[in-house]
């Protein structure tokens, strides 16, 4: 076996094992979450009988172990179980969801990444000078500004004021993709200020730091064109860097953007999970962070393989 | 009136001119906005409703843990949605009086124990079947089994049996009830095919509107049910429901348009929003109130100078206006406002006075430990900004008062109904009675104030058998006289429903009995510009 | 090197937002709970920034709230960096299954997101300003874990910790006294962007209503309270906002401003 | 008279120094410097670290590295004046008329990039020649430089090829645009001997071919002796002496010069053998997840108060072996005695008496001492940690410990930062010493140091032998300082040690042919040698 292609095979090895620990993790944690099911699901009207009638119905009675292992087996077979707060199966209501989610972030990192990367080389061609500290300033107070105030600052003057793209961000799968790419701009416009800083200063960081390098000095010394050398020289070995940094984003654009859920009432997974943790519906709480655990570590999984097929030494062994 | 007015006014009811260009010229000619505006609204009902059009909606207290099954809704989107695709057997009118619906008509034994409700015929369900007094028999029993994790068990609790007599559904009670009619229009109870045994979260009932999308906590759709029986109900052709749980997003979306009818305006941003071109607010007072909480037979709460004390150290002047930004009306408390039918208007109003409060508070001998108050932003909207204010004020009378927010999350089981002092809602009941019962008759199984007494309990049974309305009144405003002055609840102020529309909404009629016209604006309103 | 302008506007706002949280029983004009007005009374003499949604003194409740969310996020950070580093110089310095052990335990808990974790956290239990300094803390801490660890790594291969080892000493003084010091710097820079990180954790917190206990103050809370203004220009729901925002840029500048100064000590590259 | 290329006038270089905890300063690193080059010469700039030759070579580039200025005076390349030019004339010039090769190859290599597509890089950049022509050119070159396989050598990537092929690359990277001037940034210094003469003699070979001039950098006049026509000697920023080769190696005119032409003057006198305080008997050890064996079967002993050299390229093991002594990595077989007892083979296993009177310095003082720490620290915490010392004792003894390494009183509360590279490496013996070892391994102390820094380092060693009576294992992979110093003399290649004993025996005939090729590689300083060298290499080559 090439030694790449051994890399690859443990790193994917190891992804599995953590995501295995994980969902023991998820389970453990939200076993031992106070709260009755019960009595969240039916809200301040229910009687005592009506109370314990639905956690005999939803066999809250069961040993811990057991139920893992159920759960488990039915995850291996895509079967994420009953939410039991509507009885919905899981996977259905859930893709609905994933898909909303993805459908977002795919489009905020679409933008994002090719003008965080841009930005950042901008940045280090004109290192110290006016565009460097007009990129940097901007990112700097993007990273800085709170989400929520970032989306009502968008929502107040491109849909209250001049009603340029809607305020409610919602989506259904009857709409054309124009249509849903309008319902969506105010949220990826947020999204995209918010993981852009800290894309593009990293972006920035790593070249600079591969800006150091003597084969930079060579460069230079042949003669090139600064933007020639950051883009031919620096770049290619900072994509390790790059691409981690990258993947982090999007891990944050698929997981972290319940705020922007909040404020845009959109039909993501954020507010799926806000919503089923407190209805204390475990089934789907356990669903969504296993998904979550899933998606990050299946990103931090590409960024690991890209930094190894990036390295030139892995790519041609001697 | 001049004739151009009148033409315009005309035009602009039948829809074909625009709301504002009507107003604007209206202006014009010297009447006054108000003058216009109720011009135009008696024009228009006039005119009779248009058909057509794609109603949205948005509301807060839609999550995607909801269910079509009506006995497990619990919060305002459910509400409005099986208001709009479901049928009750009675309704109340904004008037207050009763409305047949699925029911033709009611007849009750002399001693209001035996109630035959006769069933409409020649109603159809959203699949085609026909509604039988088979269907509503089955629908009760599954609402009313002890098994059942209805919202409704409570208030079928009193039925000793049912049963159909050809096209009669019978109900007995085990005592006598007179109300029993307000009852059955509660919205858990629609109408389902063979009661809902088989799917209760199928969608099938026998309202205006029938279930086209369902995506709990986010849209849901319907369209307009062709074969539905009361053609005078459901002008638009499709509805959709948005969930819009965020105030901010939620005025913005009726601001920029996307929605055309909104509900749970915030009481501070109503006047801004109201300033929005288009966009009309609607305030409803009800019989929903906020209140604090105190357990009678506990600890320091058991003492009723201590009670009546933080009685007199609450604000209800200032609490209307902060909280409620004016859309409400002070609380005397108890949890009867003018609201509700044989309320009597001569029991004094309870003042916010701190010498009284002090010296309440001296009485009951407390040893000056801090108060501990439960609260959470789900007691209802501002119950955390509520306690603030409650806790200045008991400050300026000597009272410590602590104040602990706790999670959202569980407040309903692990808070309310608890911990011995806590904020929370009541939505208010269609009768006194039920109100009482439910929470304040010694047996009730919310009586969330601990309260037992037995004149109390006593008068409750009497009034309900009592058909005589002028004793019967006067049992209430005595009963209304204990809770106040005896009772662990501190109600500072009844809310009003704020609800808004933009310019192309017709049809707005206030309700009493909930917000957006006690759930039915969508079946009741239709759209100028469809 | 002359302290650049940027630096200089940094550390002005820093100082002043500290010193406020500092001095806040002295220069707050009135108390933090006392209600002094109505409801969103605008700009006046008497309300230099007007009064929030139930009344009382905006800028009093913004001195109070800086202290709130500064005095948190310091404690998070303080607890992050103390937990994470001695953790990551740990891993780092022994090594072997207890550096895989800590560091494969790091990645789990990274796997599930921090504002998920500490939504479903604390959504069920009473949130004190304990308990918030507890979850941001340990929750930050891994990534003081991962930063910590990596510098330590790449200190421990320097001759001078090797030179401790032949002479025999101990784990606790290699971390403490040899590799401690030499990571200082990184992890100084890092504080800084962990603080704005806990500010704006903290923040959004309080505005999903998760945030400390009423009536005190923290400026996510401030927001959340009066946030239906927001599109209004309500002053109540907008300074606490921008100082949030103010306090995270000029706590970056800094940072970037450290992170600059440690690398030009160095010296840089050339001959 | 030959055409002038390169003619620099009062050249005045500055830069921004950051001392450790002071305010930033401007400082001069080059002063008032002029010279003339003329097309296909080479002059030598030689120094020591420091003296401002790699900035003034670079100058001829109108390059400042880091943060350095040209702030006065002229260059002219070509009659033109580049040192106030703009960026669009700098980048005509760089890499068409004047090229680059640097100290290490490997990191001037961008490694991801395929050789070829770099060596050619700036004659396309250029529009010099088309791709096609472009490389065959760099083929040719790759074949003048000796290098393996020159038709598909361009494809490898830079990590593929030895650190002597790179440089050879290197050179013909800087050749490939057939430039007018060559500066080459000391480019043998970061290999071994043996590979260093190959790749000097193919520099000399390519010079001479292609007629380019060229400045050649280093610190080594025995190298720049065998390339260059003339040699300038640089000290402190200023021009020390400038002349021919032939007349500063052998006659050279002013005092500087004279002791780098005269450095070496240490001579020891062999000790006789003893019984001895170290036995390493056939040890061998391997890294964790290696397949070989990185040293296998070591036996060699050190007499007490004698010095040990080990000697060897890198990689021959000569450090893994200090480290097997020392416990760092345990020997997978074999047994290593000390003071009469064995050590056990994990470091934390042995007992404190041992690690005390086994004390190591290191090749890079920066790296070895805290840069945290004050030298009063540095010293003193082996005073507190073996032997409890605290307050005015310690004070006292640390004291003596630097009087010892001849430092001032002043210098206790210094940090690293604030010492020169001999007062650091100082510092380090100091540390040692405070710990009154039997035996100090000596990990190439003096290789990174400037040649009369060595020279004092070495005569401390020995002076601090002679009074402490402590002995050396003394690795190394440089002949003069073996000679230098050592008592017995080990020298290993591979894991192993090809030849072993006294001093005079391995130094003298018949040599096994490992240790022929190492004494033959070593630079001496007269014109000529290479040349003997490689023609004496090709002769025995061509009899086998």
């Amino acid at each position: 076996m090439s030694p790449i292609l051994k890399l690859v095979v443990q790193r994917l090895a190891l992804g599995v094992l953590l995501l295995l620990a994980a969902s023991v993790l998820i389970f453990v944690g939200t076993e031992i979450l106070p709260g009755d099911v019960a009595s969240a699901i039916l809200g301040q009207g229910a009687t005592e009988q009506a109370l314990a009638n639905l956690r005999i119905e939803l066999g809250l009675n069961d040993p811990p172990v057991t139920r893992y292992f159920n759960w488990l087996f039915g995850v291996l077979q895509g079967d994420l179980g009953v939410s039991l707060s509507n009885r919905r199966d899981i996977a259905e209501a859930m893709s609905v969801r994933l898909s909303n989610t993805l459908f977002l972030a795919f489009w905020a990192a679409i933008i994002a990444v090719p003008l965080a990367i841009l930005l950042g080389l901008v940045a280090v061609r004109y290192e110290g000078r006016w565009p460097d500290k007009v990129v940097s300033g901007a990112t700097l107070a993007t990273i800085s500004i709170p989400e929520f105030l970032l989306g009502y600052i968008a929502m107040y003057f491109l849909a209250v004021q001049y009603r340029i793209f809607p305020s409610v961000a919602n989506i259904n799968a009857s709409m054309s993709l124009g249509d849903k790419l309008n319902a969506i701009a105010l949220p990826v416009l947020v999204l995209v200020l918010v993981v852009l800083g800290h894309m593009m200063r990293m972006t920035r960081a790593a070249i600079l730091n591969v800006m150091q390098s003597a084969y930079v000095e060579t460069a230079e010394l042949k003669g090139l064109r600064s933007f020639t050398i950051i883009w031919r020289h620096a770049f290619p070995n900072a994509i390790a860097p790059v691409v981690n940094v990258v993947m982090i984003n999007l891990a944050y654009l698929v997981v972290g953007v319940v705020v922007v859920e909040v404020v845009f009432v959109y039909p993501g997974m954020g507010q799926y999970l806000v919503d089923h943790v407190a209805k204390r519906d475990i089934p789907v709480v356990q669903a969504c962070g296993l998904v979550f655990a899933a998606v990050y570590i299946g990103l931090n999984l590409v960024a690991d393989i890209v930094s190894i097929l990036a390295n030139p030494r892995l790519r041609h062994p001697k | 009136m001049n004739d151009e007015l009148r033409y315009l006014l005309a035009r602009t009811a039948q829809g074909k001119h625009s709301r504002r260009a009507f107003l604007g010229r209206a202006g014009a000619l010297g009447l006054t906005a108000a003058a216009a505006n109720s011009l135009l609204a008696t024009a228009v009902r006039a005119a009779g409703p248009q058909k057509g059009g794609n109603l949205v909606i948005g509301l807060v207290g839609g999550e995607s843990t909801n269910s079509l099954d009506p006995a497990l809704a619990a919060s305002q989107v459910p509400y409005t949605y099986l208001r709009t695709s479901g049928d009750t057997l009675v309704n109340t009118t904004p008037a207050g009086d009763i409305e047949m619906r699925l029911a033709e008509s009611i007849e009750a034994s002399d001693d209001a124990r035996i109630w035959r409700f006769a069933i409409r015929q020649g109603v159809e369900f959203h699949n085609g079947k026909s509604l039988t007094a088979e269907d509503v028999l089955r629908t009760m029993q599954r609402h009313s089994d002890e098994d059942s994790q209805s919202g409704a068990l409570g208030i079928m609790r009193d039925i000793e049996t049912m049963r159909t007599d050809g096209n009669v559904f019978e109900v007995t009670l085990r005592t006598p009830n007179a109300d029993l009619p307000y009852l059955m229009t509660d919205y858990h109870l629609v109408i389902q095919p063979d009661g809902g045994f088989d799917n209760p979260a199928d969608g099938i009932f026998t309202g205006p509107y029938k279930w086209v999308e369902d995506q709990p906590g986010v849209r849901h759709v319907l369209e307009k049910f062709e074969n539905h029986w009361d053609s005078s109900l459901g002008h638009v052709n499709s509805v959709e429901i948005l969930v819009i749980n965020d105030a901010t997003a939620r005025n913005s979306a009726l601001q920029s348009g996307q929605v055309a009818l909104m509900n749970r305006v915030e009481p501070r941003t109503a006047d801004f929003l109201a300033r929005a071109p288009g966009v009309t607010i609607h305030s409803t007072p009800g019989r929903g109130h906020y209140v604090f909480i105190m357990h009678c037979d506990t600890a320091p709460f058991d003492n009723n100078d201590l009670r009546l004390a933080l009685k007199y150290a609450i604000d209800r002047e200032d609490m209307v206006d902060k909280i409620l930004s004016g859309y409400g009306s002070v609380g005397n408390d108890m949890p009867i406002n003018a609201a509700y039918p044989l309320f009597d208007e001569t029991i004094p109003q309870r003042e916010f006075d701190l010498d009284k409060a002090r010296f309440h508070y001296e009485q009951s001998g407390h040893d000056g430990s801090p108060i501990v108050l439960r609260t959470s932003d789900v007691a209802f909207p501002g119950a955390v900004d509520a306690a603030q204010l409650f806790q200045q004020t008991a400050a300026q009378a000597g009272i410590p008062i602590e104040i602990r927010r706790e999670p959202g999350d569980g407040y309903w089981s692990e808070v309310w109904n608890v911990q011995p002092f806590s904020a929370s809602y009541w939505g208010g009941r269609p009768v006194q009675d039920q109100m009482y019962s439910t929470a304040y008759f010694s047996g009730a199984d919310w009586n969330d104030t601990r309260f037992f007494n037995d004149r109390f309990d006593e008068l409750l049974l009497a009034a309900r058998a009592e058909l005589d309305e002028v004793k019967r009144k006067a049992m209430y405003s005595e009963m209304g006289m204990i809770v106040r002055d005896e009772g662990g609840l501190i109600c500072p102020m009844f809310n009003d429903f704020v609800d808004a529309q933009n310019e192309t909404v017709e049809g707005w009629v206030t309700d009493p009995a909930g917000e957006m016209m006690a759930g039915f604006a969508a079946v009741k309103v239709w759209l100028n510009n469809a | 090197m002359r302290m650049p302008l940027s630096a200089m506007i940094g550390l002005f706002f820093t100082a002043l937002y500290f010193l406020a949280a500092i001095f806040a029983d002295f220069i707050a004009p009135y108390g933090m709970a006392e209600i002094v007005g109505g409801v969103w009374d605008p700009i006046s003499r008497e309300h230099w920034l007007g009064t929030d949604n139930i009344g009382r003194d905006l800028l009093t409740r913004m001195i109070y709230g800086g202290q709130t969310t500064i005095f948190v996020a310091t404690m998070a950070t303080l607890l992050s960096f103390s937990l994470g580093s001695v953790l990551g110089f740990t891993a780092a310095v022994i090594g072997g299954w207890v550096d895989q052990a800590l560091s494969r335990f790091v990645d789990l808990l990274m796997s599930i997101p921090s504002l998920i974790f500490a939504l479903v956290v604390l959504s069920v239990m009473p949130v004190t300003v304990l308990v918030l300094v507890l979850v941001m803390g340990i929750l930050d801490s891994t990534r003081v874990f991962r930063l910590s660890r990596a510098v330590a790594v790449d200190i421990t291969v320097m001759d001078y910790v090797e030179a401790a080892r032949l002479r025999g000493e101990g784990n606790v003084w290699i971390i403490f006294r040899e590799i401690l010091p030499n990571a200082l710097s990184p992890l100084v820079a890092e504080m800084g962007l962990r603080f704005i990180f806990a500010i704006l954790f903290i923040s959004t917190l309080s505005f999903l209503g998760l945030g400390v206990q009423p009536p005190l103050a923290d400026w996510g809370g401030i927001v959340r309270e009066n946030r239906e203004g927001i599109v209004y220009g309500i002053p109540a729901a907008l300074v606490p906002a921008f100082a949030i925002a103010t306090l995270a840029i000029s706590v970056n500048l800094v940072a970037d401003w450290v992170l600059t100064r440690t690398t030009s000590l160095k010296g840089g590259r050339g001959g | 008279m030959a055409e002038t290329l390169l003619e620099v006038k009062n050249l005045r270089i500055e830069a921004t120094a950051y001392p450790p905890g002071e305010p930033p300063q401007e400082i001069v690193i080059v002063h008032d410097c002029s010279f003339t080059l003329e097309k296909g010469r080479v002059l030598g700039l030689i120094g020591e670290s420091g003296a401002g030759k790699s900035t003034i070579g670079l100058s001829a580039m109108s390059y400042g590295r880091g943060g350095v200025r040209l702030t006065g005076g002229e260059v002219r390349l070509n009659g033109r004046e580049i040192r106030s030019a703009g960026p669009g004339v700098l980048r005509s010039v760089r890499g068409r008329e004047v090229t680059y090769v640097a100290q290490s190859a490997a990191a001037a290599f961008n490694p991801a990039k395929r050789l070829m597509e770099q060596v050619i890089e700036a004659t396309l950049h250029h529009g010099l020649m088309g791709r096609a022509e472009a490389e065959k050119r760099a083929v040719d070159l790759f074949r003048q430089l000796d290098l393996p396989e020159p038709e598909s050598f361009g494809r490898r990537y830079p990590h593929q090829v030895s650190g002597g092929q790179l440089q050879r690359a290197m050179t013909a990277l800087a050749l490939c645009p057939k430039p007018d001037l060559v500066v080459f940034d000391e480019p043998t210094t970061a290999l071994d001997v043996t590979t260093q003469i190959d790749v000097l003699a193919a520099i000399k070979r390519a010079i001479q071919e292609t007629g380019v001039a060229a400045l050649y950098i280093t610190h080594d006049l025995a190298v720049v002796a065998q390339v260059s026509d003339e040699i300038m000697v640089l000290r402190h920023g200023r021009m020390v002496e400038h002349g021919t080769t032939r007349q500063i190696i052998e006659d050279p005119q002013e005092d500087y010069t004279r002791a780098l032409v005269s450095v070496r003057s240490i001579e020891h006198e062999e000790k006789a053998s003893a019984a001895p305080i170290l036995t390493v008997e056939g040890v061998t050890a391997r890294y964790t997840g290696l397949a070989r064996d990185v040293l296998s079967e070591i036996t060699v002993e050190i007499a007490p108060g004698q010095t040990l050299a080990v000697v060897g390229e890198s990689g021959s093991g000569k450090s893994t072996l200090a480290r097997a002594i020392t416990g760092l990595l345990p020997p997978t077989a074999g047994k290593i005695s000390f003071a009469g007892r064995t050590l056990t083979p994990k470091l934390e296993d042995r007992p404190r008496e041992d690690l005390r009177e086994l004390q190591m310095i290191y090749q890079m003082a920066d790296v070895a001492m805290n840069p945290r720490q004050t030298v009063k620290t540095i010293i003193g915490r082996p005073l507190e940690f073996y032997f409890g010392l605290r307050g005015r004792a310690r004070d006292e003894r640390i004291q003596e410990l630097l009087d010892e390494i001849e430092l001032g009183k002043g210098f206790a509360d210094r940090y690293p930062a604030e010492l020169s590279g001999g007062q650091k490496q100082r510092v380090c013996i100091a540390r040692a010493l405070a710990a009154k070892p039997k035996l100090i391994i000596c990990d190439e102390v003096t290789s990174a140091l400037d040649p009369l820094v060595a020279d004092g380092i070495l005569k401390l060693l020995l002076k601090l032998q002679k009074d402490e009576d402590v002995a050396y294992l003394f690795i190394t992979h440089d002949l003069a300082t073996v000679r230098a110093i050592a008592d017995s003399i080990a020298v290993m290649y591979q894991g192993k040690v090809v030849r072993y004993g006294p001093k005079s025996q391995v130094l003298s005939p018949p040599f096994d042919a490992y240790t022929d090729l190492l004494l033959a590689s070593v630079p001496e300083m007269r014109l000529g040698w290479l040349e003997e060298v490689i023609e004496n290499r090709r002769m025995e080559s061509a009899g086998n």
